[in-house]
C-alpha cells in the first residue's frame, strides 16, 4: 500500500479480491472444517467460485442496489454470497442465523430482501413459512441439499445449480462479470448490518465500501496484521465484528479465515487452526476460564498446587511482563519456569498459543477474567466500538491495557464528551445512514458526522484513556449533583463471583444504595467449605456470614469508587440482600437477563424506602409465580447493612484493578 | 413415502417358519417389502419380531418357508452373504466394536466396499492407500449425515447411549445398503433422542432411497414413520396394512390389551 | 506438557490417518529410528547386543505375532512356541537346502510355511471360541514339538536331534552361525523387526486390522455387516503365524545357533510370548515391543541382582525369578490389565491434556 | 484277535482307565472352580503339585506322621485358597475372562517357585503306604493292574460321591450351585461371594491334594505333575467346562483313547504320542461338538 493511486483503485471487495488473485494466487484465501479435514480454496478458486455464483446471481435478477439477505453459520459459500452481490453492487444483508421466523421476517421485509441465500433446510423452512410476509422474495439458494429432495417450488435453487446457470452465462458473456466489478466504487453501499435494539425494531446500519475497508485497514495498520495470520470464523456473520474480523480484514490483509466443523466442535476446531488473530466476546472468555478451573479442580493435588503457585506468580508479574514492564530478575525467571509447566501447555490445550492479538468487546470485561490471559502472556485488547462506524472507536494501545479502559481512540477516530457524559465520535467509518429510517440517522448522527453512542463515559485523569460507565439514558445524577452510573457500579459488583445480579438507586437522592442477589452456587459451596447450614436461598441470603462477605464485596467496590474524583460520591452506603431471586418470570428481569430497574424499584417500594431510612430490618411480601405457572407470596425480613465509605482518595493512586 | 404402490417388491417373505427344540418362534410368515418404503414390523415382546429380522439378513436358519430379495430365492444364507448382498441392520442391545473409535466403527461397515489384498496393506501405498482415503471421505459423508463430527475418533465404548446408537446406525449406512433393518432403533431414547432419530430415518429413506424394516415398541413412532406395519403375536402373523387399517385391526386391539404390557 | 498441537491441522486425509499424525510423535519415532540404527550399534557392547538386543527385538516380533492374533483379532493362542519350531525347522531345512537363495528370502519363506500351517491349525477357530480355542492351539503345540523330535528328516537324522545353523552371509557379512558377529546380526534383526512393525501397524489400521478387531469386539455384528469371519480369522491366523515363524527362524539362526525342539520350543514359550503382550498391551504394536523388552531385560535383571550382587544360589536365583514373573504378571493385571502400552497412552494423553487432568 | 491279544487289549483299556481316573481328578479341581467363578484355574496342576510338595515336606522335614500331615496340607491348601482370594481374585473382580484366566498362570508360576524353594525341586518319593505292585487276583488272568491304580479310582470314587453330596445335599453346596447360576442368586442366599470364592478354591486345593497324592506315589512327586494340568485341558473339552461327570467321563475316554493310541498307533510313528493326542482327540471333537460332551447347545442372540 505504497502507491497512492493503487489504494483508491482498491475500493471494493471484488477489486480486492482481484488484486490477491494476482498477489497471492495459490495461497489459502478461506477454509473450511468439512468430512473431517480443513477443505481450502486458493484466492485463485475463491475468485472462482464467487465469479459463478455472481453470475448466477445476476441472473436470477439481483441487480445493483437489490439486497441478499445471507442465513447460515459461518461457511466458504456463505462468504462468497457476500462477494458475489457486492460484485454485482447489490448488497448483501447478513441475518442472525439463530432467529426465529418472525424475527427474520421483520428484517427480510425492512430490508426488501430479494434473493435469499441459506445454509440449508432448517433456514429454508424458515423462510417458506414467512414467505407471504416478504411479497419482495424472489428466489432462495441453499448450500446444503439434505432434506430438501422432496421441495418442489420454483424460487428454490440450489448453490450448485446458481453457480452452473452463472458459468453458462459467463461463458457466453465473458466481460460481464468484469465490467459490473469495474462499476462499483468506494462510495457504494457494502454491506447492511442490523443491529438488534434493546428498543423497538432492529435498524438496518449502511455500511459504504470505503466506510469498511477504510476502517479494516486503519485496523491492520494499528496493529501491524499480515497475510500471515491464521483466524477463525465462529461468531454469526450478521455480527459487525465478524464481517469485520473474518471478512473486511481477511480481503485487505489477504489472510486466510478458517470455518469450524460445527457448533459443537468450534473449541476443537479453534486448537487445530491456532489463530494468530482471535476475537470473542467477554462471555467466551469466561466460559474457557471456567472450563479451565472446572478442568483442574479434577486434576491430582499436586497438579493444582503447581497450577495455582504459577497462575499465581503470573497474576502478579505476568501483565507487567506482557506490557514490556521491568520485573526481577527472579521474577522472569520463574515466569519462565511456569511458562514451561503451566502457561504455554494451558495456551496450547485453549488453542492460544500462537495468538499474537486477542480482542474482547461488546460488554464489560471482568478485571479477573481479563487479568488471567493477559497473565498467561496472551496479547488480550479492549476495544470500544459500534456496528455504526464498523467497530473501531477506541483500542487499547499494546502495553497500555487496563482492565478498566478502552483504550485511546484508533486511527482516524475523534472523539469528545458532551455536555450530558455522552461518548461521540466521527471517523471514516461512520455509516450512510439507517435503511428508510431517516428519523432515526438523524437523532443518531449529527449533520457534520457526529454519532451519538448512547454510552456515557470519560477520559481517564491518569493515563487519558476512555472508560465507558453506562449507557448514557441510564446515567443520573445524585443531589449533589455529580454523576451516578448505576450500571457501571452493578458490573464493578457482579465481577464478585458471589454477586449474581446487583440494582442500585442513587438517581435523585443523596447517596447510593443497593440491592444484592447473591450466587446461589458460588456462595453455596463458600458456605458447605465453611461448614455453613442452610436450607435454600433465603435462609442463605440472610445469613450473618454471607452478609460479610457480601459486604466485603461492597467495600472493595468503594474503596475502588473513591480513587476516582467523578464516582467517588457514588459510594454505596447501604446494601441489602434480596430474598428471593430476580427472575424473568416475574418480570424483574428481561427474557436475555437483564434488570429492570424502575420495575424492581416499584415493587420493591418497601425496601427501597428502609434503605434510605435508618431502620436495620425491613419485612416484606412478595409475589412470586412459580415454575408450573403458580402464584405464591413469599414473606422475610430483610437485613440491610451500613457498607463502608471511603473519603476520596488522593490521585497518586493506580487505576488499573 | 407412500410409493409402494408403484414400486418393486425388493423382498417377500414367504411361509417362514422358525423353532428352537419345542419352542416355536415364528408360525408361517408371509409379508413383502416394498422398494423404497418403511415397513415397520411390531408386536409385543417374545412376539418374534427380532427372530424375524434374523431370518431375513440370515443369522437364524428358518425350518420351513423361503426369502426371496431381490428376486432371489432362498433358505438359507450366511450373514455375511445377506451384507454382500445389500442387507444392512442394526441391533437392540448396540453391538458397536467397543475397543474402536466412531470412525473406525463406520469404516468397518464400509469394508464390503474395499478390496485391496494384504500386502497392499501392509505397505500402506498405492492401492491400499488410495481406497482408504476414498472410504474415509464416505465414511465421514455418514458423519456429517448424522451429525456425529465431534465423536469422530472417541472410543465408542465410553459414549452416551443414543450416540452410540447413532453410531450404529452410521455403521450400517456406510455399507450402502438396498435393504436396512433396525431393531429397536429408538429403544431406551428420551424423547428428544427419538425425534432426531425419527428424523435420520426419514432422511435416510428420502435422501439414499434405503428401504427401511423397522422394529419398534412406540405406537406413536410406528405410525407416524411407517409406510405399512406387520403385526406378530407369539409368533404368527395378526394383522398387516396401512397403519391406520392396523390401528383399527381388533385382534391387534385386543393382542395389546390382553398381553401386559409397558408400551401398549 | 510436551506436545504443542496449536496450529497443527491437517488438510487432507493423508495427513489426518498418518501413521503419526502429531509432529512432537514424528520426532520422537525418528528419534528412536535413530538411536537404534546410527548409535546402539557403536555405543554398545558384544554381551549387550547378543544377550540382550537380540533376544529383545525377536521376541517383540513374537510378539508382534501373537498380539496380530490374540491382540487385534481375539483368539487365544497357546501354541506360539510350535510355531516358531516350524519357523525354525523351516529355515533350517531350508539353509541346508538352498543356500543359495540368501539368507532373508529364506526367514520370509519360513515365515510363510509357518503361516500356513497356522493357518491349517486356525481351522478349529471357525467352530470354536475362548479358551476351547486356547486348547485347540495347545494340540498345535504338543504335535509340533512331537514332530520335530520324533522326524528325523527335519533335524536330518542328527544323532542329537539338535539343528545347527549352517554359516551365511548378506552382502559378504556373515549373519549366522558363530563367526557372526554382534553387529551384523543386530542390524539384520533390527531392521526386520522395524520393516514388519511397520507392515504390522498399516495392517492394524487398514480394512484386514479393523475387520480383526470386530471380530474381536462382536463377531455376530461384525458377519452381519459382511465380514466373512472364515477370512478373519484364517487370515489373522497366517499373519500371526508369518511373524512368528520369522520370529522362530531368527531365534534359531541368528540368535541361538542351535536348537533342539523340547528345550527351545516348548509350551514355556508360549507363556512367556503370552506374558509379553499381555504385561505390553493386548492389541498395540507398541505393547508388543514393552512386553517383550519387559521380559527380557528383567529376568537378566534379576539374576544380575541376586546371583552377583548378593551372591545367591543360582538355583534359588531361578526359583525366584519365577516367582517374581508370576507376581508381576498378577500385579499387572490388577493394577493395569491393558498393559504398558496403556500405561504408556496414558502417559501420553496427560502430556497432550496437561495442565488438564486425563 | 487272539485270547492273549485281547488280554492285552483289557489290559491297556484298563490302565488307560486308571490314568483317565487321575486326569478326571485335576479336571474335577478345573471344574469347581469354573463353576462358581467362571476363572479357568490355569494352576490346578501346579496346586495338586504343591500339594504333594508340601505333604511330602511336612513328612521328611517336619517328621509328621501322615495323618497329621494330610491334615496339615489340607491347612496349607486352605489358607492358600484365602490368601488367593484376598490377594488375587478380589482385586479383579468384572475383569474380562481371558485377564483371569492369565492371573491364573501367574499363581502358576508363584506357586511352582514357593514350592520349589520351600521343598526343594528334587524328585521326592511319596509313600503313604498305597498298597503298590500288581494286583495279584487280575495278574493271575494275565493282566497286569497296579493297586495303585485300582486304589486310586477307588478314592476318587468316594472323591466324587462326597462331592455331589456337598453340592446337592449342604447349603454352602448348594449356594455353589447358584452362583454358578447367578451371582445375584447366591448373595440372597446370605453367603457373600467373596466367601464362596475361597470355599470353592479350598475345596479346589483339597481335590488336588489327592490328584497329588496319587500321582506322586505313581511317580514320585516332580515338576512334570504340574503338565498333568495341561492334560486335563482336552478332557475339560470333552466334558464340558462345568459339568463334574463329564470331567469323570472326560478323563476316562482321555485316558483310555491315549493309552490305546500309544500302544497301537505309536509304535508307527515313533512313538510318545500321547504328548499331543489327547488334543488331537479334544479338537477333533470339538470340531463335531463344541460346546462338549454334556453341554447344552447355545442359541444366539442378538
Amino acid at each position: 500500500m505504497n502507491q497512492q493511486d493503487k489504494d483508491t483503485a482498491l475500493d471494493t471487495f471484488p477489486k480486492l479480491l482481484q488484486s490477491h488473485v494476482l498477489e497471492r494466487p495459490t495461497r489459502d484465501a478461506i477454509r473450511e472444517k468439512d468430512l473431517g479435514i480443513w477443505q481450502s480454496w486458493t484466492w485463485v478458486e475463491a475468485a472462482a467460485e464467487i465469479r459463478a455464483l455472481a453470475c448466477g446471481l445476476a441472473q436470477l435478477g439481483l441487480q445493483r442496489g437489490d439486497k441478499l439477505a445471507i442465513i447460515g453459520d459461518n461457511r466458504p459459500r456463505l462468504y462468497w454470497g457476500m462477494t458475489a452481490a457486492q460484485s454485482l453492487g447489490a448488497i448483501p444483508v447478513p441475518l442472525y442465523q439463530d432467529s426465529v421466523a418472525d424475527e427474520m421476517a421483520y428484517v427480510l421485509d425492512n430490508a426488501d430482501v430479494k434473493i435469499a441465500l441459506v445454509e440449508n433446510q432448517e433456514q429454508v423452512d424458515k423462510i417458506l413459512e414467512i414467505m407471504e410476509r416478504c411479497p419482495q422474495i424472489e428466489h432462495i439458494i441453499y448450500d446444503e441439499p439434505r432434506g430438501l429432495r422432496d421441495y418442489e417450488h420454483d424460487f428454490l435453487h440450489s448453490y450448485e445449480q446458481v453457480q452452473q446457470l452463472g458459468i453458462g452465462y459467463d461463458h457466453d458473456h465473458p466481460d460481464f462479470y468484469d465490467r459490473e466489478i469495474a462499476a462499483g466504487n468506494g462510495s457504494d453501499i457494502s454491506i447492511m448490518l442490523y443491529t438488534s435494539g434493546t428498543t423497538g425494531n432492529p435498524k438496518g446500519v449502511m455500511l459504504s465500501n470505503d466506510n469498511v475497508i477504510i476502517t479494516a485497514r486503519n485496523g491492520i495498520e494499528r496493529e501491524n496484521l499480515t497475510a500471515d495470520e491464521e483466524v477463525l470464523a465462529y461468531l454469526p456473520m450478521a455480527w459487525v465484528g465478524d464481517n469485520l474480523f473474518s471478512y473486511a480484514q481477511s480481503f485487505v490483509a489477504g489472510f486466510c479465515v478458517s470455518c469450524p466443523e460445527d457448533a459443537s466442535t468450534v473449541h476443537h476446531d479453534l486448537r487445530e487452526i491456532g489463530p494468530t488473530y482471535y476475537f470473542a466476546p467477554p462471555a467466551v472468555y469466561e466460559n474457557m476460564l471456567t472450563h479451565v478451573m472446572i478442568r483442574m479442580e479434577d486434576a491430582a493435588q499436586i497438579k493444582q498446587k503447581l497450577f495455582h503457585y504459577f497462575m499465581e506468580h503470573a497474576r502478579k508479574v505476568g501483565g507487567r511482563i506482557l506490557n514490556r514492564e521491568p520485573v526481577s530478575l527472579m521474577d522472569s525467571m520463574l515466569y519462565k519456569l511456569g511458562n514451561i509447566l503451566v502457561y504455554a501447555p494451558l495456551k496450547d490445550v485453549l488453542g492460544l498459543s500462537r495468538t499474537r492479538l486477542a480482542y474482547t468487546a461488546g460488554e464489560a470485561i471482568g478485571p479477573e477474567l481479563f487479568d488471567f490471559y493477559r497473565s498467561l502472556g496472551i496479547n488480550i485488547k479492549q476495544l470500544y466500538g459500534q456496528t455504526e462506524c464498523m467497530v473501531f472507536v477506541c483500542v487499547q494501545p499494546d502495553g497500555e491495557v487496563y482492565a478498566d479502559t478502552v483504550g485511546t481512540p484508533a486511527i482516524d477516530v475523534e472523539i469528545k464528551i458532551d455536555d450530558n457524559g455522552e461518548i461521540m465520535y466521527r471517523s471514516p467509518g461512520v455509516f450512510q445512514s439507517y435503511y428508510k429510517n431517516p428519523e432515526s440517522t438523524a437523532s443518531t448522527k449529527t449533520e457534520d458526522g457526529w454519532v451519538h453512542t448512547g454510552d456515557a463515559g470519560f477520559f481517564d485523569e491518569h493515563n487519558g484513556h476512555l472508560k465507558i460507565i453506562d449507557r448514557a439514558k441510564d446515567v443520573g445524577k445524585l443531589n449533589d449533583g455529580t454523576l451516578f452510573a448505576p450500571k457501571y457500579i452493578e458490573n464493578k459488583l457482579k465481577f464478585f463471583s458471589f454477586v449474581k445480579e446487583a440494582v442500585l438507586f442513587g438517581n435523585g437522592r443523596d447517596h447510593s444504595t443497593a440491592f444484592i442477589n447473591i450466587d446461589l452456587n458460588a456462595v453455596g459451596n463458600w458456605a458447605e467449605r465453611r461448614g455453613l447450614a442452610y436450607s435454600g436461598y433465603i435462609d442463605l441470603a440472610g445469613l450473618d456470614e454471607v452478609y460479610q462477605l457480601i459486604n466485603e464485596c461492597v467495600n472493595k467496590v468503594n474503596r475502588d469508587l473513591s480513587a476516582d474524583s467523578r464516582l467517588a460520591n457514588s459510594q454505596i452506603h447501604r446494601f441489602l440482600i434480596l430474598h428471593k431471586e430476580l427472575d424473568a418470570d416475574d418480570g424483574e428481569l428481561t427474557r436475555t437477563a437483564k434488570v429492570r430497574r424502575n420495575f424492581v424499584e416499584e415493587r420493591y417500594t418497601t425496601l427501597v424506602d428502609a434503605l434510605y431510612s435508618d431502620r436495620s430490618e425491613c419485612h416484606v411480601e412478595t409475589q412470586v409465580t412459580f415454575e408450573d405457572g403458580r402464584t405464591g407470596s413469599l414473606a422475610a425480613d430483610v437485613r440491610i447493612c451500613d457498607a463502608q465509605v471511603f473519603a476520596q482518595a488522593a490521585a497518586s493512586q493506580e487505576a488499573a484493578a | 413415502m407412500n410409493r409402494q404402490n408403484a414400486a418393486e417388491t425388493i423382498l417377500s417373505v414367504e411361509n417362514i417358519s422358525l423353532s428352537f427344540g419345542i419352542m416355536k418362534v415364528l408360525d408361517d410368515i408371509s409379508f413383502d417389502i416394498k422398494r423404497g418404503e418403511i415397513r415397520s414390523i411390531i408386536g409385543p415382546n417374545g412376539a418374534g419380531k427380532s427372530s424375524m429380522l434374523n431370518v431375513i439378513n440370515g443369522f437364524y436358519h428358518p425350518q420351513e418357508g423361503s426369502i426371496t430379495f431381490k428376486g432371489e430365492t432362498r433358505k438359507q444364507m450366511a450373514p455375511h452373504v445377506a451384507a454382500s448382498h445389500g442387507i444392512a441392520r442394526t441391533f437392540q442391545n448396540i453391538a458397536l466394536f467397543k475397543g474402536m473409535s466412531t470412525l473406525d466403527n463406520i469404516m468397518t461397515g464400509r469394508n464390503l466396499k474395499m478390496k485391496t489384498n494384504l500386502f497392499w496393506q501392509a505397505l500402506h501405498l498405492g492401492p491400499a492407500r488410495l481406497e482408504e482415503l476414498e472410504n474415509r471421505e464416505a465414511a465421514e459423508q455418514i458423519i456429517d449425515f448424522l451429525d456425529i463430527q465431534a465423536i469422530r475418533k472417541k472410543p465408542v465404548g465410553k459414549l452416551p447411549y443414543g450416540l452410540q446408537k447413532r453410531v450404529e446406525l452410521g455403521r450400517a449406512l456406510a455399507a450402502e445398503p438396498d435393504l436396512l433393518l433396525l431393531d429397536e432403533p429408538m429403544a431406551g431414547m428420551n424423547s428428544e433422542e427419538k425425534e432426531d432419530m425419527s428424523r435420520f430415518i426419514i432422511d435416510v429413506n428420502s435422501q439414499f432411497g434405503t428401504t427401511i424394516a423397522l422394529i419398534e415398541h412406540d405406537m406413536g413412532v410406528v405410525m407416524d414413520l411407517s409406510d405399512r406395519v406387520l403385526v406378530l403375536d407369539y409368533g404368527k402373523q395378526l394383522a398387516d396394512g396401512l397403519p391406520d387399517e392396523v390401528r383399527r385391526n381388533q385382534d391387534v386391539i385386543d393382542a395389546y390389551l390382553g398381553v401386559p404390557h409397558e408400551h401398549a | 506438557m510436551i506436545y504443542r498441537e496449536t496450529g497443527q491441522f491437517k488438510a487432507h486425509y493423508q495427513d489426518d490417518q498418518a501413521l503419526f499424525p502429531i509432529d512432537q510423535d514424528r520426532y520422537v519415532i525418528f528419534g528412536v529410528l535413530f538411536v537404534t540404527f546410527a548409535l546402539v550399534p557403536y555405543l554398545l557392547n558384544e554381551y549387550w547386543l547378543n544377550a540382550i538386543l537380540l533376544p529383545f527385538l525377536i521376541y517383540s516380533l513374537a510378539a508382534l505375532g501373537l498380539n496380530i492374533l490374540t491382540g487385534y483379532c481375539g483368539q487365544l493362542s497357546l501354541g506360539t512356541g510350535g510355531f516358531m519350531a516350524v519357523g525354525a525347522f523351516s529355515v533350517y531345512k531350508l539353509m541346508v537346502a538352498f543356500p543359495e537363495l540368501g539368507f532373508i528370502p529364506l526367514v520370509l519363506l519360513s515365515g510363510l510355511i509357518t503361516a500356513a500351517v497356522g493357518t491349517l491349525f486356525g481351522l478349529p477357530s471357525l467352530r470354536i471360541k475362548g479358551f476351547y480355542l486356547a486348547v485347540a492351539t495347545l494340540a498345535a503345540q504338543f504335535f509340533l514339538i512331537w514332530l520335530f523330535n520324533k522326524v528325523g528328516w527335519f533335524f536330518n537324522y542328527s544323532a542329537s536331534g539338535m539343528i545347527n545353523a549352517p554359516p551365511m552371509t548378506i552382502f559378504g557379512v556373515i549373519v549366522t552361525g558363530p563367526e557372526a558377529n554382534g553387529v551384523a546380526k543386530y542390524y539384520l534383526v533390527a531392521g526386520i523387526v522395524a520393516v514388519f512393525a511397520l507392515a504390522a501397524k498399516n495392517i492394524a489400521r487398514g480394512r484386514i486390522g479393523r475387520n480383526w478387531m470386530a471380530i474381536r469386539d462382536m463377531d455376530i455384528a461384525a458377519e452381519l455387516i459382511g465380514v466373512r469371519p472364515l477370512v478373519a480369522k484364517l487370515s489373522a491366523f497366517a499373519v500371526s503365524s508369518f511373524y512368528v515363524g520369522m520370529a522362530g527362524a531368527l531365534y534359531f539362526a541368528v540368535w541361538l545357533g542351535s536348537a533342539e525342539p523340547t528345550e527351545a520350543f516348548d509350551i514355556n514359550q508360549s507363556f512367556l510370548v503370552l506374558f509379553m503382550i499381555i504385561i505390553g498391551g493386548l492389541g498395540s504394536v507398541l505393547g508388543s515391543f514393552l512386553g517383550a523388552a519387559f521380559l527380557v531385560i528383567m529376568p537378566i535383571l534379576l539374576k544380575n541382582i541376586m546371583v552377583d550382587g548378593f551372591g545367591t544360589d543360582s538355583a534359588l536365583a531361578a526359583h525366584i525369578e519365577i516367582i517374581v514373573v508370576g507376581v508381576l504378571i498378577i500385579g499387572f493385571l490388577i493394577v493395569e490389565p491393558h498393559g504398558l502400552a496403556r500405561l504408556w497412552r496414558i502417559a501420553k494423553e496427560k502430556m497432550r491434556l496437561w495442565p488438564f487432568p486425563y | 484277535m487272539n485270547m492273549l491279544d485281547f488280554l492285552f487289549f483289557i489290559e491297556v483299556t484298563l490302565s488307560g482307565l486308571m490314568a483317565g481316573v487321575m486326569y478326571s481328578l485335576v479336571a474335577l479341581g478345573f471344574v469347581l472352580i469354573f463353576k462358581a467363578s467362571g476363572i479357568f484355574n490355569f494352576a490346578q496342576g501346579v496346586m495338586a503339585l504343591f500339594a504333594a510338595l508340601t505333604l511330602v515336606g511336612l513328612m521328611e522335614k517336619f517328621g509328621f506322621p501322615i495323618w497329621l500331615a494330610i491334615i496339615g496340607t489340607i491347612a496349607v491348601m486352605i489358607a492358600l485358597a484365602w490368601l488367593i482370594e484376598r490377594v488375587m481374585l478380589r482385586q479383579l473382580v468384572n475383569q474380562e475372562p481371558i485377564i483371569l484366566f492369565m492371573a491364573t498362570i501367574g499363581l502358576a508360576y508363584v506357586l511352582e517357585g514357593m514350592g520349589d524353594i520351600l521343598w526343594g525341586s528334587d524328585v521326592k518319593v511319596l509313600d503313604l503306604g498305597i498298597p503298590q505292585g500288581a494286583w495279584e487276583w487280575l495278574y493271575d488272568k494275565g493282566v497286569y493292574i497296579e493297586k495303585l491304580e485300582m486304589f486310586a479310582a477307588g478314592t476318587a470314587a468316594i472323591m466324587v460321591a462326597f462331592l455331589a453330596v456337598f453340592f446337592q445335599k449342604t447349603r454352602i453346596g448348594r449356594a455353589l450351585r447358584a452362583v454358578a447360576d447367578d451371582h445375584q442368586a447366591a448373595l440372597s442366599v446370605g453367603i457373600s461371594l467373596h466367601t464362596i470364592w475361597v470355599i470353592v478354591w479350598s475345596v479346589a486345593g483339597i481335590v488336588a491334594l489327592v490328584a497329588g497324592i496319587m500321582w506322586g506315589s505313581k511317580s514320585g512327586v516332580q515338576f512334570s505333575l504340574s503338565l498333568i494340568a495341561l492334560k486335563a485341558l482336552p478332557v475339560l473339552i470333552l466334558g464340558g467346562f462345568t459339568s463334574v461327570p463329564g470331567a469323570i467321563i472326560g478323563g476316562m475316554i482321555i485316558g483310555v483313547g491315549e493309552k490305546l493310541a500309544e500302544v497301537y498307533v505309536g509304535p508307527f510313528v515313533g512313538g510318545a504320542i500321547e504328548n499331543w493326542f489327547a488334543y488331537m482327540l479334544a479338537l477333533a471333537f470339538l470340531l463335531f461338538r463344541p460346546q462338549g460332551l454334556f453341554g447344552e447347545k447355545i442359541i444366539e442372540r442378538v
